[in-house]
């Protein structure tokens, strides 16, 4: 179980499918080995292509982003949220490129020794996520491919968050 | 010099995703975007969208920003991961 | 991927131990052969045993439970969430015994358009289940076992929902 | 006949798991309870406990609730899972 600081590897982006299952392989608090067990509580978030979106009829997506400057700010992320709540560990892991309904698009874990940090810092790294991280989303239906527009219902929830002095959204 | 980078719709429209670009001593990111609006269309509308990010070297700034040689400079929409 | 109200099934009891892949395998929205991906957001909560609680050596706790009336209250919990957000499924599974630290007590896992919803709703759950599923816990340490005592926070978190109207804790 | 259920702490400290009592026609949570008390030790200190909390046929109840024949009581401490 990390102590310190989040590595820069808990924060990664790949091309290739996720499935909830290998990414919980990979945030197991315990090996078996442990001398400690600080952890009582992990909370994940998984977010996944709908087949309704800006429009009804999504048959797939595209997913583009920066390289290195992501992988920057999704680890900053999980720094932030170390510093806000007391945290055992954190992962994001994102996917980019092209998807299909029901595929994983990016999954979040958090391990802390309180509830309430852990659904804060997990929802706090998916909403600043969703305003900071350089992804760009192209949805596609039958006959048709469009950029999709950033919402306003995301800039409001990260804004609260930086509002909040308690540790918890306003 | 600086390396400009596009991203997404930007991309698209400019149908271009990056290029290199003189660098002066004393440019600021705000000089930057106008010498490249100044290229006439479509650069001069594209780079007018009211919403445009940017980042130098990979971190979001303001149009105030100063500009070194060598620096990474990205535009792009707002960001719709997640 | 139902969508109706959440059958009793998806709330459980159970002796033997609870691994995270095994509950996710429970918990996959899709088999592949869907024709519909409504769900946008996956979260999930699991509680571990810690080796600190009441008494900073904890080396076991044994959980004791009501059997019937557990069952019914946690699949009322699920069916309490499901009127407050829109979700498309939902699981809780409790476990009971002996454990020891590093142990899953709970899992708790929701689907949902909204990743506000499942966030939301997941937190619910288990803030209701901490005040009123009848689960006791007793804490082992080398030299002394001891009944858990119940926590003002608790009460405090459930009652807060209580509270809120908007689906968010006040 | 009331089935009575006993769990946890109150479980050991009155050294058993339930017990079966008589049903009377207008009986009450309260009344069943006042009955239990006056058994003596331990039973009048135990059932006193002041967080206390009360099921029939397995939903919390408070002390007014009417009991009818059959109905299975149940008094246990403050829950502590999850």
């Amino acid at each position: 179980m990390k102590q310190g600081n989040i590595p820069p590897q808990r924060a990664r982006v790949q091309s290739s499918p996720l499935d909830l299952q290998g990414m919980l392989q990979h945030f197991q608090p315990y090996d078996g080995q442990s001398d400690e067990y600080p952890t009582g509580a992990i909370v994940s978030f998984s977010g996944l292509v709908r087949d309704f979106n800006e429009r009804p009829e999504v048959t797939a997506l595209t997913l583009e982003h920066y390289p290195g400057m992501t992988e920057k700010v999704l680890h900053q992320l999980l720094l932030e949220a170390q510093t806000r709540w007391q945290l055992q560990d954190a992962l994001v892991v994102h996917r980019v490129g092209r998807m299909l309904p029901g595929d994983i698009i990016v999954f979040v874990a958090v391990a802390s020794s309180h509830r309430k940090d852990a659904f804060a810092a997990c929802e706090y790294i998916m909403d600043m996520l969703k305003t900071r991280a350089p992804f760009w989303k192209k949805e596609e239906t039958d006959n048709d491919s469009y950029w999709v527009d950033a919402r306003e219902s995301d800039a409001e929830a990260a804004a609260a968050w930086l509002k909040a002095h308690d540790g918890h959204r306003q | 010099m600086i390396k400009v980078l596009f991203f997404a719709r930007l991309r698209e429209e400019l149908g271009i995703d990056g290029l290199q670009w003189p660098w002066q001593a004393g440019m600021t990111l705000a000089e930057l975007l106008s010498q490249l609006q100044g290229q006439g269309e479509p650069w001069a509308s594209c780079l007018a969208q009211p919403n445009l990010l940017t980042a130098v070297n990979q971190a979001i700034v303001d149009s105030q920003e100063l500009l070194a040689d060598g620096d990474e400079v990205a535009f792009f929409p707002p960001v719709t991961g997640g």
